[in-house]
């Protein structure tokens, strides 16, 4: 499968250069940090093509909910299907090495992902003249630009970004906003994302305050001893 | 007091350090089911 | 009416909490009268002089030592497949027993060994054994009290657990291979005790009831305090999450 | 996984990647040795295989909170936990580069360092053949044992507590394959047994390696 379109998409999206995905579908799901449970009772989906922007005040367990999304956690309840296997997450942390290049960083992560490393991505993210940087030269924004690229090299359908616009500048948010919209969604990718940034995107916002668990919400790991 | 020969300090250091060791072992065991004990009424009366 | 339901933290509670001042008292009647006897009511062994006297603490608590490790690989492993609280507390509570009972066998056979070998430690199957033993112990408590989130320590220290049985049972054939020993293997184990005449054995039998009795109330008690323990903190917690919601 | 492994050698390799670290305590064990024991060559001889396996257990101890802890700061590891690498697999790329790093070059240096020991040509092999054999449980039960300690904070002393006693067998069998072998006796138990210990060890610990993973990542 190459960066860009491939025959065998879905007829839904004439130009697509996913293989056709289910929709990421979550049905009264809970989810705990520390076996606290932070959110419940949450619904929604996000059809290929979509994005979800997922508000709220800063503990509310927007970092927990991608997590379970991603499958890095259990959920205490409920169910996520379309996520997972098909999902790429980008957290706080790039995951870049610094004593490898900006290259060799991409290269690693696509080879991981059993994929060949397209040289537009260089371009998309504005890393052209850094490709052979080494990583731990790079300014924060730099950095964060090339922990973007890796979500492009993934090849993946799915995108859970947590705060993913953190020490970018304008010019850069604007260049990755362009990519989520042109390259990624208008391909039949979708995504989740925790921003407190407007990005422009025509996306449905869903605010988690509704969805605060109370503090005797069933399924803590306390809930036997209370 | 049976009579242990010449052997008395060895056997008698054995049977002290054994002892002792399980007379702390259940003293520990039985100070710290009291103190989590009396924590867990305070909590509770708290009313939390 | 399973066994399970005894593996709800309350449930236990109020089942075995009051076992656990009888078991201490019979622990204490069996140790007095086992070791007593032993102590003041049996001869000299030939070989041994009076120093025979030390296996009326030095075998039993080497049973209890390894009896304790496996009664954790037990509740580690019912942890693992069927995610009961207290299974996990109890092999948590077992532990340091389990690390005390090792330290006296491993000394009382130190000071054994100096008269009877003519050195403090001799580098011989059981010992060394203990030794690795004490290790495992040393390294699962530690990592007990190193893992803050409770669930995940349990995890942890179940696969430290499982994994360590595994290796612990290739070190005692490792060991045996590796050293030939100066044990009086024969005379004195447990499972050889048709060997022991029964002067010694009785009382030794006796006061092996009691460490064993001493064990499982200790570990009742301890498990009922890790009990308490967790459930205050499931309470703090609630009270936490209580205020941030409100 | 070759991808894991490959980027990981290079990392080892890049400046402060820590290669060469073991090596260089091997040497340092093997250099001061001699001025502890004395210089007698045929007691130098008769401990060189003993003192070598211990000193690359130590080596390789030495160099494992690496394996992970590297991964966990820059936020590298849930991205490969999510990735299509299966978590055994993880291990066993994590396992086969630290043995790439540490094991092997300290198995190709032992018998060098012998000849600073006085050691015998023949036991010089069998010291080959041994740390061949046994360096790979090492770097695998090292791997399990990172992965354990991977949230713990300062968690060094508590990760060479919990893989010492899990060495035993390998040192036990490791060294003695060398000695015997140097002394002529019959090695086939050793051999076994280390060659089966490893074996084992690399067939069911990526397992709890990649569960023990799952559980600190949660």
């Amino acid at each position: 499968m190459s960066f860009f379109w491939t025959r065998g998409a879905a007829s839904r999206w004439p130009s697509c250069r996913f293989d056709p995905v289910a929709a990421v579908v979550v049905r009264d799901l809970s989810v705990a940090r520390g076996g606290v449970v932070l959110l419940h009772g949450l619904a929604f989906t996000v059809e290929p093509g979509a994005a979800l922007v997922l508000r709220g005040p800063n503990g509310i367990g927007k970092t927990s909910l991608l997590r379970t999304l991603a499958g890095l956690q259990p959920p205490v309840a409920g169910r996520v299907t379309g996520a997972g296997e098909d999902a790429a997450y980008a957290g706080h942390a790039d995951g870049v090495k610094a004593q490898l290049t900006v290259a060799e960083n991409l290269a690693f992560w696509a080879g991981v992902h059993g994929r060949a490393l397209d040289d537009a991505v260089f371009r998309r993210f504005d890393l052209a003249a850094l490709r052979e940087r080494l990583a731990g030269t790079l300014s924060a924004g730099q950095r964060r630009r090339l922990g973007l690229a890796r979500l492009a090299v993934t090849g993946r359908p799915v995108l859970l970004l947590d705060e993913p616009t953190v020490s970018l500048d304008a010019a850069s948010v604007a260049g990755f906003a362009r990519w989520l919209q042109d390259a990624h969604l208008a391909q039949g990718g979708s995504a989740v994302i925790a921003t407190h940034i407007d990005l422009g995107l025509h996306a449905p916002v869903l605010d988690l305050a509704p969805f605060r668990a109370p503090a005797d919400a069933p399924g803590s790991a306390h809930e036997a001893f209370l | 007091m049976p009579e242990l020969g010449q052997y008395a300090g060895v056997v008698l250091s054995a049977w002290g350090v054994g002892l002792g060791l399980i007379v702390a072992l259940v003293w520990a065991s039985i100070t710290r089911a009291r103190r989590v004990k009396a924590e867990l009424e305070r909590i509770e009366r708290g009313g939390s | 009416m399973s066994i399970w339901e005894y593996a709800n933290p309350k449930k236990f509670i109020t089942t075995f909490g009051p076992w656990v001042m009888p078991l201490m008292v019979v622990a204490g009647v069996l140790l007095v009268v086992g070791l007593g006897w032993g102590f003041f009511l049996t001869p000299e062994a030939q070989n041994f002089g009076s120093t025979v006297k030390i296996i009326y603490i030095h075998v039993p608590s080497a049973f209890v030592a390894i009896n304790a490790w496996i009664m954790m690989l037990v509740t580690s492993l019912v942890w693992l497949i069927r995610r009961h609280h207290v299974s996990a507390l109890a092999a948590r509570a077992a532990a340091p027993v389990g690390l005390v009972m090792t330290v006296i066998a491993l000394v009382t056979g130190a000071i054994w060994g100096q008269p009877m070998w003519g050195t403090w430690w001799a580098w011989e199957p059981r010992l060394t054994s203990f030794l690795i033993l004490f290790l495992f112990y040393l390294g699962y408590i530690a990592l007990w009290s190193a893992v803050p989130e409770p669930e995940t320590a349990a995890d942890l220290t179940s696969a430290v657990c499982i994994v360590g049985s595994v290796f612990a049972v290739l070190s005692r054939y490792a060991v045996l291979f590796w050293a030939q020993g100066l044990h009086q293997g024969a005379s004195l184990s447990v499972d050889r005790a048709e060997h022991v005449a029964d002067v010694y054995w009785l009382p030794l039998m006796v006061s092996m009831a009691g460490f064993v009795a001493l064990f499982v109330a200790l570990v009742l008690m301890r498990t009922i305090t890790e009990i308490r323990a967790r459930r205050i903190t499931a309470l703090m917690a609630r009270a936490e999450r209580a205020e941030a919601v409100a | 996984m070759r991808a894991l492994v490959l980027r990981d050698l290079r990392l080892a390799l890049r400046a402060g990647g820590g290669f060469g670290l073991g090596l260089a305590f091997l040497l340092i064990i093997v250099t001061l040795v001699p001025f502890g024991i004395g210089p007698d060559r045929a007691l130098l001889g008769a401990v060189a295989p003993g003192i070598l396996w211990v000193g690359a257990l130590l080596a390789v101890l030495l160099s494992l909170d690496r394996i992970f802890a590297l991964d966990h700061e820059d936020g590298s590891l849930p991205l490969l936990v999510t990735s299509p690498l299966p978590g055994e697999g993880i291990a066993l790329a994590k396992a086969a580069a630290h043995w790439l790093t540490t094991g092997l070059p300290i198995t190709l240096a032992a018998p060098v360092l012998g000849l600073l020991l006085d050691l015998a040509a023949p036991a010089r092999l069998w010291l080959l053949l041994a740390l061949a054999l046994g360096t790979p449980a090492l770097s695998m039960i090292g791997t399990f044992g990172a992965a354990v300690t991977l949230g713990v904070r300062r968690g060094g002393l508590l990760l060479s507590l919990l893989v010492l006693p899990l060495y035993m067998p390998v040192l036990i069998y490791g060294a003695e394959l060398a000695r015997r072998g140097a002394a002529g006796e019959a090695v086939t138990t050793p051999l076994l047994m280390l060659a089966g210990i490893t074996l084992a060890t690399l067939a069911l610990l990526p397992f709890a390696t990649a569960l023990v993973l799952r559980v600190n990542l949660r």
